[in-house]
């Protein structure tokens, strides 16, 4: 039979061996471990350099900066010439220039208070919560659109660039997720008409093209309405938008809530929650948690799809920078226009996906059966 | 009535192209510039004096016809050829030529092409939704000359197609030619050919069913023309109406009869045109003409009595 | 306090709980056992209504269940119910899950609602982990949330349904600790377990299901050691055997 | 209806079932006002503007000719002829975009979660730049690059003589069938009933023996064989149209668009970047517990992930899937930037132009793309329905 | 058959595994016991390199463990290994999971493996069930399928964590009965579990540990009734307390 032994003298817990620490035993352990990665890691490094180094030469070595007509461009590079002369524009559309200082306002307000929410150290959120649900989009409604307290009267159709482009973003985004939810609500609904009519309209506006929509809400509204009643383009756009995408969010939303084991619910029940109490106080907050990533990337579907305003004939920051390439004094510099409205979406949208994928780390409570 | 519901309104609605050079191109300042748009801008200087009271609509080639139909706007000013499916069909009505154009072809100098029968067999760089497509189709077919269109949304992305070689001719109104010609990197390595194939007259068009709204869209254009006859510009204006050198300026600028009272306008409506925009020479010039990096030469477009065949019904 | 007449429930075509009748005094505390799949789980749930039954009559504290939501809520809030995998909400703090019911149901003030939340948590000995995340505790910690967290409803009953099954040997007898403390006090308690020893120690009845029926109801030393029906000791000898 | 199992009454409007109803009739009536409004203003103004609807249009001669056609199309053809075109003309980019869009996207996906540190980031790398820039932006980009590429057609690079690639796309030989061809797809199309027939067969077969046919080689000889057959003993009739530089251009043989190959460049690889993180969370959300126990199986990486961690992953993927691919058909219209036929750029763009019938025109695109995302949508479901667990 | 040499592991900081010293022979039959958190999960995962440690070496079956991943596989083959939460896949029917690694590791012909695997599914008693899924059995069911999957490699070692411990009361039995059967027929076996009636009947030693280090080995009769460490008294006294 095999031995017996037994130990008298705890061991003392020791430090971990030394193994894996410094620059060069990383570059080795993530790039170097093994012939095979060591090729790779080579010829991609290769590959990165060939194909980005024209794009740099052109884009910032042998670019153009300076100057405010097309005289200024040699031709070599890229002359950013273009965006500059037209920077103002691209940033505020056609909102007239005394009053910018009003969206400036409005954005300084908007970064303040998103900051104030979304960085978890800063205190206060409840009250963060409620100016930014409340007063902020009153202030803004009063700020961007005027005509009130001495204020001058801009219409929406001044409205572009940059700042329409976050303006429709924020509210589709704003406006689409509450719908979301209520629609993946009702599509589990036990009611059948409930659950049908959510069935019917999420198939629906996930089944037709946004563009046509936007045709539909610019042009064809008025045939569809008695004709004393006018509404907004704007408005009717960023209806469109918001019931578009809230289809999009409610499928998001009901993978999520069908993630969630019935057992919650039922604890629910037992401490006497109603249903409006369950949903909110249990079942959401894990079900959104749960498709972060669903979410975002519907986020940044959407950011990039108010492009299609200039269907209603409004100019977000592609159509403006667009509308430049027709100037007819800026003939010709498209690719300066397009590389620049890329790179402003791709900072936006790069941004939200990093918050999220911290946000994600963030809300992990210990892992859950 | 529609004039009604713009006076009410205090501002005409008028739809523009989304941008096109030298007919409607909004500038960085949100300033709407281009042919089409200071014929706009006419029509309302002659309805409230001011060229100002007027919000621009910009659209794309589908949503025109639609936009005007459901009242979305007032009139359409948008490069539209006067077709006679697009007149009598669709509930519009066409008002005057504002611009004559025939459709037309650039090519590279290499090919040295001469005329089009040079053309069997070649790729073609078209721009959708326009009439372009059926000139093609009746020209080409009809004389036995075999061509592949290629068909882009936007004039800068048929002129980018044509630049990258992905066509060996560029085909579009010859007033547009000269603009995308100018996108090209190297604009003398091409050539605009003489041929045109089809007539295209621009003008603005309105809904049917309302006259005094047309009379009133057609007269504020006719002004603009005969002032350029009469030698009436923004300039002079004053000057003329306080001194009308004939009794023909006299009648235009409302220092006679009661002209703009028949339309329903007030009687110094022309010379609130002209004192806003200018006369029609003036705005070619400066839009389309050799004052704008277009440089489009007058040709048809001139007046009847200088080789072209702008002609305006007078004022009597 | 529990009174259940001719109680019929299917599931579908399925006759799950078969002519029901039981009665519970205040201060009762009953153990519940039988074969997997004999409606033990159902007819516990049945008294707060997690399912809801086809016939029959369910009066707990003198209120009778039907189908009126109010009425529902009514009961519920006089029954505290832990399930056997706990049922935590994983989003929520120790403190806030047992918050929860008397800030949004009884609506307390947040503070009153902490401290009772807190005598609760060091009732069962787990106030030191208050603000920690489900997540981070052992499953006989968690355990011993879930009833905290029935308890701070106040509630006059407890149910039980399998606490102990879903945790390792060594986090039982935390959870049972717990529970045979409640009925010293006096709780009413309605629990489906298999402990044995749990039932010999506090309960006042054992009751024996099979197939959705009653088969045995007997004060735990005649079940343990005299049990009438046969079906009754095979089960027995099941359990007790290994 | 609202006694209750204990015999005492309920209060009306405290009965779930009761206030159930009421509520559905509420929503149905709204919805039913909402309709009819809609509908009864509409013919008002339509009636008011004097505008003519009707579809007589789509017998109409088009008049223009389109570049890419799968049936038979010239100028002469009608409206209704265009519209079919533009439909063929979408569904082929969008199925190409679909498949390929779904193996960038699973192969990024998978590539993130990889213990490789360089592929790991390589992949997130690739998410972050195309899931964030305006897929228009994307299109123009190929477009122009791939153009940049590829030769004039003078000096187009050939394969034998018979393949030819230049600026204007991608010239292969055309099959031209002759007489007595039609026989070979009808003989396809018996191979695969027989296919169809001989799984169905062998799944049986297995449940009830435990034996298993090699169904895959099986099939894949029905479907080849059957109609190989039937081509070689009708005498192989077919002929190959072999592309020929003439004047500009080629002639003869079929043309694959560089606007295509662009589109469909850019549809898929924009999308996969959407796709990829889709499959990230789905891997993600198989528990660790199951790739431990394929390691304890000893199971090759490879398998561990077709056979155990992707089955599983596609309960959360699919529903989220269906929705990426419904927004690769959709943004398939962004074609026209581009000057791909499809059915945006055709139908609701040129042809709409030459008639002016909007309201027909865009109810109709609508009503397309409606079909084909509850098609789509109806065909993800019953797979969804196949990956959901067989639980008791 | 099993060698552990200076077996040292760490989680980050955590010095999870200390010096560990172990070797089993073949067909012994060893039961690893300790309190939660001791590191018992730990070391059997790293027989079959479930995790890789840091410092000492690992020979299974003459096999020295490296990190090389064609070593890894080889050892595998020779290792099953049943999980406390079974781990069974869920997408494929009870005959397919068996089968799974027969087909694609030793790449045998399918009829061949789905005898075998119907063989093994026998010796468990649940061959009736083989077109089930796991999904629709019990959870003894579910381990006993557990161990008829791990069985179809034909292992020389067997290694079980927890495996009852996931149970109820009257599944456990179903399963401890199988494992007793298989250690009759002289399987070699590491066996982490809590059920000291299975460690007294078949265990031929039992290995204590805390802290992630073995505090105490002896064959089972000495360690129930003589246990010499006090760390070790203590838990039997909480475990047996109940
Ligand atoms: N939603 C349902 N639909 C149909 N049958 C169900 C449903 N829920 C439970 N059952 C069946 O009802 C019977 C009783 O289930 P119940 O959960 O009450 O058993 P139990 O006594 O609690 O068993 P266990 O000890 O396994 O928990 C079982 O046969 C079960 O299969
Ligand atoms: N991935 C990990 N990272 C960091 N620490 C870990 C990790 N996995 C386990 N641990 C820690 O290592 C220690 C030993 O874990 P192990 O699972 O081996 O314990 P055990 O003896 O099996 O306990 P139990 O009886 O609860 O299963 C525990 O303290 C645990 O918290
Ligand atoms: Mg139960
Ligand atoms: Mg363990």
């Amino acid at each position: 039979m095999a031995g017996e032994s037994m130990r008298d003298e705890m061991i003392e817990a020791r430090r971990p061996p030394n193994a894996h620490r410094g620059v060069l035993k990383w570059l080795q352990r993530n790039l170097f471990n093994g012939p095979i990665n060591s090729v790779v890691s080579v010829v991609t490094l290769g590959v990165l350099v060939w194909a980005l180094w024209p794009f740099v030469q052109w884009a910032l070595i042998q670019a153009d900066w300076l100057g405010d007509s097309r005289q200024a461009c040699s031709g070599e590079g890229a002359c950013w010439v273009f965006i500059s002369a037209r920077f103002e524009s691209i940033i505020y559309g056609f909102y007239p220039e005394a009053a910018r200082w009003r969206v400036d306002i409005v954005f300084a307000l908007m970064a303040g208070l998103l900051a104030w929410l979304a960085i978890p150290k800063v205190p206060g959120k409840r009250w963060a919560a409620i100016i930014a649900v409340i007063g902020f989009p009153i202030a803004a409604y009063v700020l961007l659109l005027g005509g009130h307290f001495g204020l001058m009267h801009v219409s929406t159709r001044n409205w572009g660039g940059l700042m329409l482009t976050l303006t429709v973003a924020t509210i589709g985004i704003v406006g689409s997720l509450p719908i979301g939810i209520v629609l993946a609500l009702g599509r589990r609904s036990k009611m059948p008409l409930v659950r049908a009519v959510s069935v019917v309209f999420i198939e629906f506006w996930r089944g037709v093209p946004l563009i046509t929509v936007l045709f539909m809400a610019s042009v064809m509204l008025p045939l569809f309405v008695p004709t004393e009643v006018e509404f907004d383009k704007l408005l009717r756009a960023l209806v469109g938008i918001m019931l578009f995408w809230s289809a999009y969010m409610a499928e998001v939303v009901r993978g999520g809530l069908q993630a969630i084991p019935g057992g919650q619910e039922e604890a629910g029940k037992a401490l006497g929650l109603n249903y409006w109490q369950r949903m909110g106080l249990i079942v959401l907050p894990q079900a959104l948690k749960l498709v972060i990533p669903g979410i975002v990337n519907t986020f940044i579907a959407l950011f990039k799809d108010t492009s299609l305003v200039l269907i209603i004939g409004l100019f977000d920051l592609l159509a403006i920078i667009r509308a430049g390439l027709t100037d007819s004094d800026w003939l010709g510099f498209a690719t300066e226009g397009y590389v620049f409205a890329a790179l402003v979406f791709w900072v936006f949208c790069f941004s939200m996906s990093r918050y999220s994928q911290y946000i994600e780390k963030r809300l992990q409570t210990g892992h859950t059966n | 009535a529609t004039l009604d519901d713009v006076k009410e309104r205090g501002s005409l609605n008028c739809g523009v192209n989304v941008g096109l050079a030298g007919f409607s191109s909004p500038d960085s300042d949100g300033n709407w510039q281009g042919l089409d748009v200071e014929t706009c801008r006419g029509i309302a200087a002659a309805i409230f004096g001011d060229p100002e009271k007027v919000e621009f609509t910009p659209l794309t080639a589908k949503e025109r016809f639609t936009a005007l139909q459901s009242g979305e706007i007032d009139v359409l000013s948008r490069n539209t050829t006067w077709t006679a499916t697009r007149d009598n069909s669709l509930g519009l009505n066409f008002t005057v030529t504002t611009f004559y154009d025939g459709q037309g072809f650039m090519v590279d100098k290499d090919l040295g092409i001469e005329s089009l029968e040079d053309l069997d067999g070649a790729s073609i760089c078209i721009q959708s939704g326009t009439t372009h497509e059926l000139n093609l189709a009746d020209y080409f077919p009809s004389r036995d000359i075999d061509i592949n269109t290629v068909t882009f949304d936007t004039p800068d992305q048929t002129a980018q197609g044509f630049a990258h070689g992905r066509c060996d001719v560029l085909t579009s109104d010859t007033s547009q030619l000269s603009a995308l010609r100018l996108q090209l990197p190297e604009p003398d390595s091409v050539e605009i050919l003489e041929t045109l194939i089809s007539k295209e007259p621009l003008g603005p068009v309105v809904r049917q069913g309302d006259d005094q709204w047309l009379d009133i869209v057609q007269w504020s254009i006719f002004a603009m023309i005969n002032a350029e006859e009469m030698g009436v510009n923004s300039d002079n204006v004053d000057e003329m109406r306080d001194n009308p050198p004939n009794p023909g300026v006299a009648r235009l600028l409302g220092d006679d009869g009661n002209y703009g009272e028949q339309l329903g306008l007030s009687d110094d409506w022309a010379y609130n045109i002209i004192k806003g925009v200018g006369n029609y020479g003036e705005v070619f010039t400066a839009t389309v003409g050799e004052d704008s990096p277009l440089g489009i030469k007058r040709g048809l477009n001139a007046l009847w009595n200088e080789g072209g065949i702008l002609y305006a019904p007078p004022i009597r | 306090m529990i009174e259940m007449k001719g109680l019929n429930k299917w599931y579908g075509d399925f006759h799950v709980l078969r002519d029901i009748d039981l009665t519970v005094k205040r201060g009762e505390r009953i153990v519940v056992c039988g074969p997997s799949g004999s409606g033990k789980s159902t007819l516990i749930r049945c008294i707060n209504h997690l399912e809801s039954h086809q016939q029959g009559e369910i009066v707990v504290n003198g209120v009778a269940m039907t189908q009126d939501v109010k009425r529902i809520e009514q009961i519920r809030r006089n029954v505290g119910m832990v399930f056997q995998h706990f049922n935590l909400f994983p989003h929520l703090s120790v403190l806030e899950n047992c918050c929860l019911s008397q800030i949004w149901v009884q609506k307390k003030p947040r503070a009153e609602v902490e401290k009772t939340a807190m005598e609760y948590l060091e009732r069962v000995q787990i106030a030191d982990q208050a603000y920690k995340y489900p997540g981070q505790l052992s499953g006989g910690q968690q355990q011993r949330v879930a009833i905290a967290r029935a308890l701070c409803m106040r509630p006059e009953v407890m149910l039980f349904d399998e606490p102990t099954s879903a945790l390792d040997p060594e986090m039982i007898k935390e959870v049972l600790d717990v529970m045979v403390e409640l009925a010293r006090e006096g709780m009413t308690m309605l629990c489906v377990t298999h402990e044995m020893g749990f039932a010999k120690t506090v309960a006042d009845r054992v009751i024996f299901m099979d197939q959705g029926q009653i088969i045995e109801e007997a004060p735990p030393e005649t079940f343990f050691n005299n049990p009438r029906s046969e079906r009754t000791k095979l089960f027995l000898s099941q359990i007790l055997g290994h | 209806m609202s006694r209750s199992p204990s015999g005492d009454r309920v209060a009306l409007w405290r009965n779930p079932t009761f206030r159930a109803y009421v509520l559905q009739g509420v929503l149905l009536a709204a919805l039913a006002a909402l309709i009819g409004f809609i509908v009864v203003n509409t013919m008002a103004n339509l009636e008011a503007r004097g505008i003519s609807t009707g579809f007589g249009f789509l017998d109409e001669r088009a008049g223009f000719s389109i570049p890419q056609t799968l049936i038979e199309y010239s100028g002469d053809s009608t409206y209704g002829r265009t519209f079919v075109v533009g439909l063929l003309n979408t569904l082929l980019v969008s199925a190409l975009g679909v498949v390929v869009a779904t193996i960038i996207g699973f192969a990024v996906g998978i590539a993130r979660l990889s213990p490789n540190w360089l592929l790991a980031r390589l992949a997130g790398a690739y998410v972050e730049i195309f899931r964030n820039i305006p897929l228009l932006v994307q299109i123009l980009f190929w477009y122009f690059a791939v153009l940049q590429a590829l030769p004039s057609p003078r000096q187009s690079l050939s394969f034998l003589e018979i393949i030819f690639i230049n600026v204007r796309g991608l010239v292969i030989p055309d099959p031209q069938p002759l007489s007595g061809f039609a026989a070979t797809p009808w003989a396809l199309l018996v191979g695969i009933v027989a296919a169809i027939a001989l799984g169905i067969y062998a799944k049986r077969r297995q449940v009830r023996t435990g034996k298993a046919l090699p169904i895959y080689w099986l099939g894949a000889g029905l479907i080849i064989g059957i109609p190989l057959v039937v081509f070689l003993l009708t005498g192989s009739p077919l002929e190959w149209s072999i592309p020929e530089l003439t004047g500009f251009n080629f002639s003869g043989g079929v043309r694959v668009l560089p606007e295509l190959v662009a589109l469909w460049l850019a549809l898929s690889i924009y999308t996969a970047a959407f796709i990829a993180e889709i499959v990230r969370s789905g891997i993600q959300s198989v528990p660790q517990g199951q790739v431990e126990a394929a390691n304890a199986l000893s199971l090759p990486g490879s398998i561990t992930l077709r056979k155990v961690v992707i089955p599983q992953a596609m309960r959360v993927i699919v529903p989220q899937l269906t929705s990426q691919y419904l927004n690769l058909i959709k943004n398939s219209s962004l074609a026209t930037a581009i000057g791909y036929p499809d059915l945006v750029a055709v139908f609701s763009g040129t042809t709409l132009n030459q008639t002016g019938q909007a309201i027909e025109i865009v109810a109709m695109t609508m009503a397309v793309y409606l079909t084909i995302s509850l098609v789509v949508s109806a065909l993800m479901n019953v797979y969804n329905a196949r990956t959901l667990l067989k639980e008791r």
